[in-house]
C-alpha cells in the first residue's frame, strides 16, 4: 500500500494509457470484455486518485522525480537546479484530478449504450482514456514542455472524438475548429516555454518560480500563455468556436470537454499563481481576468438564449458559467499581494470560484448527458421540435430538473452554495460584480425553464410514440453525476473544508509547492 | 545590440515565419492554406526553440568520435524533436478532417463549407 | 502505377532505404539519429512504393489492421519498458550495469560501443516499430480514402 | 470590420514578438546553461549512452516522449476512426 501511494502519481497517468494501447487488441476478441476493462481500468483509477488525495490532505504535496534513483530526490546529487521531469500534486491538482476520474467515469458508462450503434467502437474507447490520462498529465506534471505534451494529447484526442460521428458535416466542422484551435494555443504555450528557457534554463515550474525576475520578456510570456488558455476555455472574445465544437460531439464526450477547459482553467491558475506568484503585477492582471470574466458570463447567458439546439444552449451556458469561477479567482488574484484582504473576502472569494468549478463539472455534464438521452431517440437536438419528453423518459426529465435546478443556483442546491460563497466575497471588492451575477443567474433560470418546458411538457407528440427510457449505462452515468450534486447539497462544508480550502491555500501561497522540489528557500 | 543582429538573424526569421503564419490563419479562407499555415507556425517555433540552445562554434552533442570544444545544448533539440513529431501528428489528423469536410461539402472555402452558425 | 523502368528501381531501392533506416534506429544511442528519425526514413520508403505501384497493390501486402497491431505493440512495448522501472522508479534505467546494453562508456569522446545505454536501444526499437507501423498505416489510410474506399472497422 | 481586427491583431502580434526576439540573449551566447552542462556532464556516466540527445529524450525526459509516442498513437487512431466506414460489413451487403 505504501509504494502504491509513493508511485499513484505516475499510476494515475499511466494505467489510462497502458489501458488505451490493450483496448484495441482486446477489443479484436470481445466487445464485452473491451467494455468491462474500459471501465475497470476507471474504477482502479478512480480508486487511486481517491488514495492520493487522502494522502496528500494529510502528508502534504507528493514530488516524484521520473528516472531518478529515488522518487523524491528531485534535484541531482550536489546540484541545485531539477534536471529530470517532475511530477508535483498538491491541494489543487488532487482537487481537479477528483473531477476529472469521477467525471470520466460516468461518461465511459454513458458511452457504453450512447455509441452502441455506431461503428468504430474500439478506437472510440482508445481514444476516450487517451484524453484520460492527457488530463491527469495536465493537472500532475510539474514541468512547462510536459504540460505543452499533455495539452496537446487532451486535445488531439478530443478533436478525433468530437467527429466521431462522420456522416454528418457540422461533426467534421466542429473537430475541425477544436483542434485548429487547440494547434495554434498550444503552439503559443511552446513558444511562451521557449521565451522561458531561453531566459533561465530550466523547465521546471518550481524552479522557474523561484528564480523569475519578471522581465519584459516574462512578460510577453505570461500574455501568450494567458492568452493560450484563455482560448482553449473559451473565454468571451476568443469563445466563436466552442458551441461549434462542444454541440456537435457524443454527449458523453461534451460532459468530458467541459472537464478538459477546467483543466486549462487550472494550467492558467497554475501559471498567475505559482509560476509567477512571487512577482506578478497582481492588481492588473487580476483586473484583466475580471473584466473578461464578466464579459465572458454576460455573453454567454445572452447568446443561450436564442438557441434553438439544445446542445449548443447548453454550451452557451457553460461558457457562462466558466465566467464566474474566473471572476472568483480573478478577485483573489487582485488582492493577491494583500494579506489582509485576501484574509477579508479574498480567500473567500477564490474558494467560491474553485467551489464553483467543482459543481459546474457536476452538473453540466448530466445536463449534457440529458441532452444525449433526448437526441438518443428523438434523432434531433432542435428544442422545438420536441415535446411532451416526460410522459416517456421520467428517469431523463427528473435529472435534467436536478440539473437545471443546480445551475441556476435555487437553494438548497450545490449551485446556491457556491454562487452565494462569490456573491458575498465579491461584493465587498465590487458591488458591479455581484450584480451582474445575479442577473446572469436569472437569466439562466428563465431560459432553462424555456428549454424545459419545450422539451419535456406539453401533450405527447405523435411522432415520437416509440421513444422510451433511454438504456440502463446512461441513466447509471446521469445518477453518478446526480449523486455527486446531492452529496454537495448535504455537505457543503465538509467538501468545503476538506477539498476546496486546501486548493485555495494552494493557489494563495506558492511557497510550498516551490520548496517541495527545490528544498527550503534560502 | 546592432553587433548582434547579423548574428540573431535565426531568431529574427522564426519570429517572420511566425508573423506570416499569423497573417495566413487570419485572412485566409482556404482550409489547405489555414492547415499550411499552421504548419508554418509550428516550424517557426520550432525553429526558435531549437536556435535557442545554439553555442557559438559548438559540437553536436554527441560523445562518438567528437572533436574538442564544446557542446550546443542538447534540451532544446530534444524539445524540438517532440514538437516535431507532434505537428505531424496533429497535421495528418487535420488533414483527415478537411478530407471528410471535402466529402461532406465539396467546398474548401472556409464561408462556404460552414454548417454551424448563431 | 508508373512505368516499369520506375518499378525495376524502387524495387531496388526500397531495400536500401530500409536498411538505412533499421541502421540509424539501432544506433540511436551512438550515432545521431534514433527511432523516430529511423523510422521516419523507412516510412519515406513505403510513401515511395505507395507512389510507384499505387494504394490498391499496396494493400495487398501492407494491411491497415495489421499495422494498427504492430504499432499498439510497439506501444505497449515502449510503456512496459518503463513500467518494469518501477521497482526503483518509472522511467529507471534498470539494464545500466547488467550484460545487456548495460556497459558505461568512459567520459569524453570515444569509438562508441553498442553494447551501451542501458534501456535506451530497446526504446528506440520499440519507438521505431511505433512509428513505422503508425506513419504508414496513416499514408496508406490517407491514400486509400482518397481513391473511394473507407478503412475497416 | 473583421479585416481591420485581423489586421490589428496581427500587428501587435508582430510588434511583439520582433521585440521578444530583439529581447533574448544574443544567438548562439546563452546567459545561463546549467541544466544542459549537468545532462552535457553527466549524461554518460548516468545514461550510459554517447548520444546525449538521446540520453535526454529516453532518460531525463522520457515522461515527453512516451506522450511524444501517445500522440502519435492518438493521431494514428483518430485517423483510421475518422476514415472509417460508417456502416457495418453485413448492412451494406
Amino acid at each position: 500500500m505504501a509504494a502504491l501511494i509513493t508511485h499513484a502519481p505516475i499510476l494515475i497517468i499511466a494505467i489510462p494509457l497502458l489501458a488505451a494501447f490493450l483496448t484495441p487488441l482486446i477489443g479484436m476478441a470481445s466487445s464485452k470484455a473491451r467494455n468491462a476493462f474500459v471501465v475497470v481500468s476507471l474504477i482502479f483509477t478512480v480508486f487511486l486518485v481517491f488514495t492520493l488525495a487522502k494522502d496528500v490532505a494529510i502528508n502534504g504535496i507528493h514530488v516524484y522525480t521520473l528516472g531518478a534513483a529515488s522518487p523524491d530526490l528531485s534535484l541531482p546529487t550536489g546540484f541545485i537546479v531539477p534536471v529530470r521531469i517532475i511530477l508535483e500534486v498538491d491541494g489543487m491538482a488532487v482537487f481537479f484530478s477528483i473531477i476529472w476520474s469521477v467525471v470520466s467515469l460516468a461518461a465511459a458508462i454513458y458511452s457504453l449504450s450512447h455509441i452502441a450503434s455506431e461503428t468504430g467502437q474500439n478506437r472510440f474507447f482508445t481514444l476516450l482514456l487517451l484524453m484520460v490520462m492527457g488530463g491527469f498529465g495536465l493537472m500532475f506534471t510539474g514541468d512547462l514542455f510536459n504540460l505543452f505534451v499533455f495539452l496537446e494529447i487532451a486535445s488531439i484526442s478530443g478533436a478525433a472524438l468530437i467527429a466521431y460521428r462522420t456522416k454528418f458535416a457540422d461533426t467534421q466542422e466542429g473537430g475541425f475548429k477544436y483542434i485548429v484551435v487547440s494547434a495554434i494555443a498550444s503552439l503559443m504555450v511552446l513558444f511562451a516555454v521557449g521565451l522561458l528557457y531561453g531566459q533561465y534554463n530550466s523547465l521546471n515550474i518550481a524552479y522557474l518560480a523561484q528564480v523569475i525576475q519578471y522581465t519584459m520578456l516574462d512578460k510577453i510570456a505570461l500574455a501568450l500563455f494567458l492568452i493560450a488558455f484563455a482560448m482553449k476555455t473559451g473565454m468571451v472574445p476568443l469563445h466563436l468556436w466552442f458551441p461549434d465544437a462542444y454541440s456537435v460531439a457524443p454527449a458523453s464526450i461534451t460532459g468530458m470537454l467541459v472537464i478538459t477547459s477546467h483543466a486549462c482553467m487550472y494550467a492558467a491558475f497554475r501559471i498567475c499563481f505559482t509560476l509567477y506568484g512571487s512577482v506578478i503585477n497582481a492588481p492588473v492582471v487580476g483586473w484583466i481576468i475580471i473584466i473578461f470574466g464578466l464579459l465572458t458570463m454576460f455573453v454567454g447567458v445572452t447568446m443561450a438564449v436564442y438557441q434553438k439546439d439544445v446542445m449548443r444552449f447548453m454550451s452557451y451556458h457553460a461558457i457562462s458559467q466558466l465566467g464566474y469561477m474566473w471572476v472568483g479567482v480573478g478577485v483573489g488574484l487582485a488582492v493577491l499581494g494583500n494579506p489582509e484582504l485576501i484574509a477579508t473576502y479574498g480567500r473567500d472569494a477564490m474558494s467560491g470560484g474553485i467551489f464553483h468549478i467543482l459543481n459546474h463539472a457536476m452538473y453540466k455534464p448530466l445536463l449534457f448527458f440529458t441532452g444525449g438521452a433526448l437526441f438518443h431517440y428523438t434523432g434531433t437536438r432542435d428544442l422545438t421540435k420536441m415535446g411532451g419528453l416526460a410522459h416517456k423518459m421520467k428517469w431523463t426529465t427528473i435529472l435534467y430538473i436536478i440539473g437545471t435546478l443546480s445551475i441556476s443556483g435555487i437553494p438548497p442546491l450545490n449551485g446556491f452554495s457556491s454562487k452565494i460563497l462569490i456573491y458575498e466575497s465579491v461584493y465587498q471588492f465590487h458591488p458591479i460584480l455581484t450584480i451582474t451575477g445575479i442577473i446572469v443567474s436569472i437569466l439562466t433560470l428563465a431560459s432553462f425553464t424555456k428549454a424545459f418546458h419545450s422539451a419535456f411538457m406539453g401533450a405527447e407528440l405523435p411522432e415520437y410514440k416509440g421513444v422510451k427510457e433511454v438504456p440502463r449505462s446512461m441513466i447509471i452515468a446521469m445518477v453518478i453525476l446526480a449523486a455527486g450534486i446531492i452529496f454537495i447539497t448535504l455537505f457543503p462544508s465538509l467538501i468545503v473544508d476538506s477539498t476546496i480550502h486546501p486548493a485555495a491555500d494552494a493557489l494563495i501561497d506558492p511557497k510550498p509547492y516551490i520548496s517541495a522540489v527545490t528544498g527550503a528557500i534560502p | 545590440m546592432m553587433e548582434h543582429i547579423p548574428l540573431d538573424f535565426p531568431f529574427l526569421a522564426a519570429a517572420l515565419l511566425v508573423g506570416i503564419s499569423f497573417y495566413i490563419i487570419i485572412f485566409k479562407k482556404n482550409l489547405i492554406k489555414l492547415i499550411m499555415g499552421i504548419a508554418m507556425l509550428a516550424s517557426g517555433v520550432n525553429l526558435f526553440l531549437v536556435s535557442l540552445g545554439y553555442r557559438a562554434g559548438g559540437n553536436a552533442p554527441i560523445y562518438t568520435d567528437v572533436p574538442e570544444g564544446t557542446m550546443v545544448m542538447s534540451v532544446p533539440q530534444a524539445l524540438t524533436l517532440t514538437s516535431i513529431v507532434i505537428n505531424v501528428a496533429v497535421l495528418a489528423l487535420m488533414l483527415t478532417m478537411v478530407i471528410r469536410i471535402y466529402r461532406h461539402t465539396g467546398s474548401l472555402d472556409s464561408e462556404k463549407s460552414r454548417k454551424l452558425k448563431g | 502505377m508508373l512505368t516499369k523502368i520506375v518499378r525495376t528501381v524502387a524495387n531496388q531501392l526500397i531495400l536500401f532505404i530500409v536498411i538505412f533506416g533499421l541502421y540509424v534506429i539501432v544506433h540511436g544511442h551512438i550515432t545521431p539519429g534514433g527511432g523516430f528519425q529511423g523510422g521516419a526514413v523507412v516510412v519515406s520508403g513505403i510513401v515511395m512504393l505507395l507512389v510507384v505501384f499505387g494504394s490498391q497493390d499496396l494493400k495487398k501486402s501492407l494491411r491497415e489492421r495489421v499495422l494498427s497491431i504492430t504499432e499498439s505493440s510497439g506501444a505497449l512495448m515502449f510503456i512496459i519498458l518503463a513500467f518494469i522501472g518501477i521497482g526503483v522508479v518509472f522511467f529507471y534505467n534498470f539494464l545500466l550495469g547488467t550484460p545487456i546494453f548495460g556497459r558505461i562508456p568512459d567520459f569524453g569522446s570515444g569509438p562508441g560501443d553498442i553494447w551501451t545505454g542501458g534501456v535506451i536501444p530497446l526504446m528506440n526499437i520499440a519507438v521505431g516499430i511505433k512509428v513505422i507501423a503508425g506513419l504508414s498505416a496513416v499514408v496508406l489510410a490517407l491514400a486509400l480514402f482518397s481513391g473511394g474506399e473507407e478503412v475497416e472497422e | 470590420m473583421r479585416q481591420v481586427t485581423g489586421w490589428i491583431v496581427l500587428i501587435v502580434l508582430v510588434v511583439f514578438l520582433i521585440w521578444s526576439v530583439m529581447l533574448i540573449h544574443p544567438f548562439g551566447y546563452p546567459d545561463v546553461s546549467d541544466m544542459d552542462d549537468y545532462i552535457i556532464e553527466n549524461s554518460q556516466e548516468e545514461t550510459g549512452s554517447n548520444n546525449v540527445v538521446a540520453a535526454v529524450l529516453f532518460d531525463y525526459r522520457g515522461l515527453d516522449t512516451l506522450g511524444e509516442a501517445t500522440i502519435l498513437f492518438t493521431a494514428v487512431t483518430g485517423v483510421l476512426l475518422l476514415l472509417r466506414a460508417s456502416k457495418r460489413k453485413e448492412e451494406t451487403s
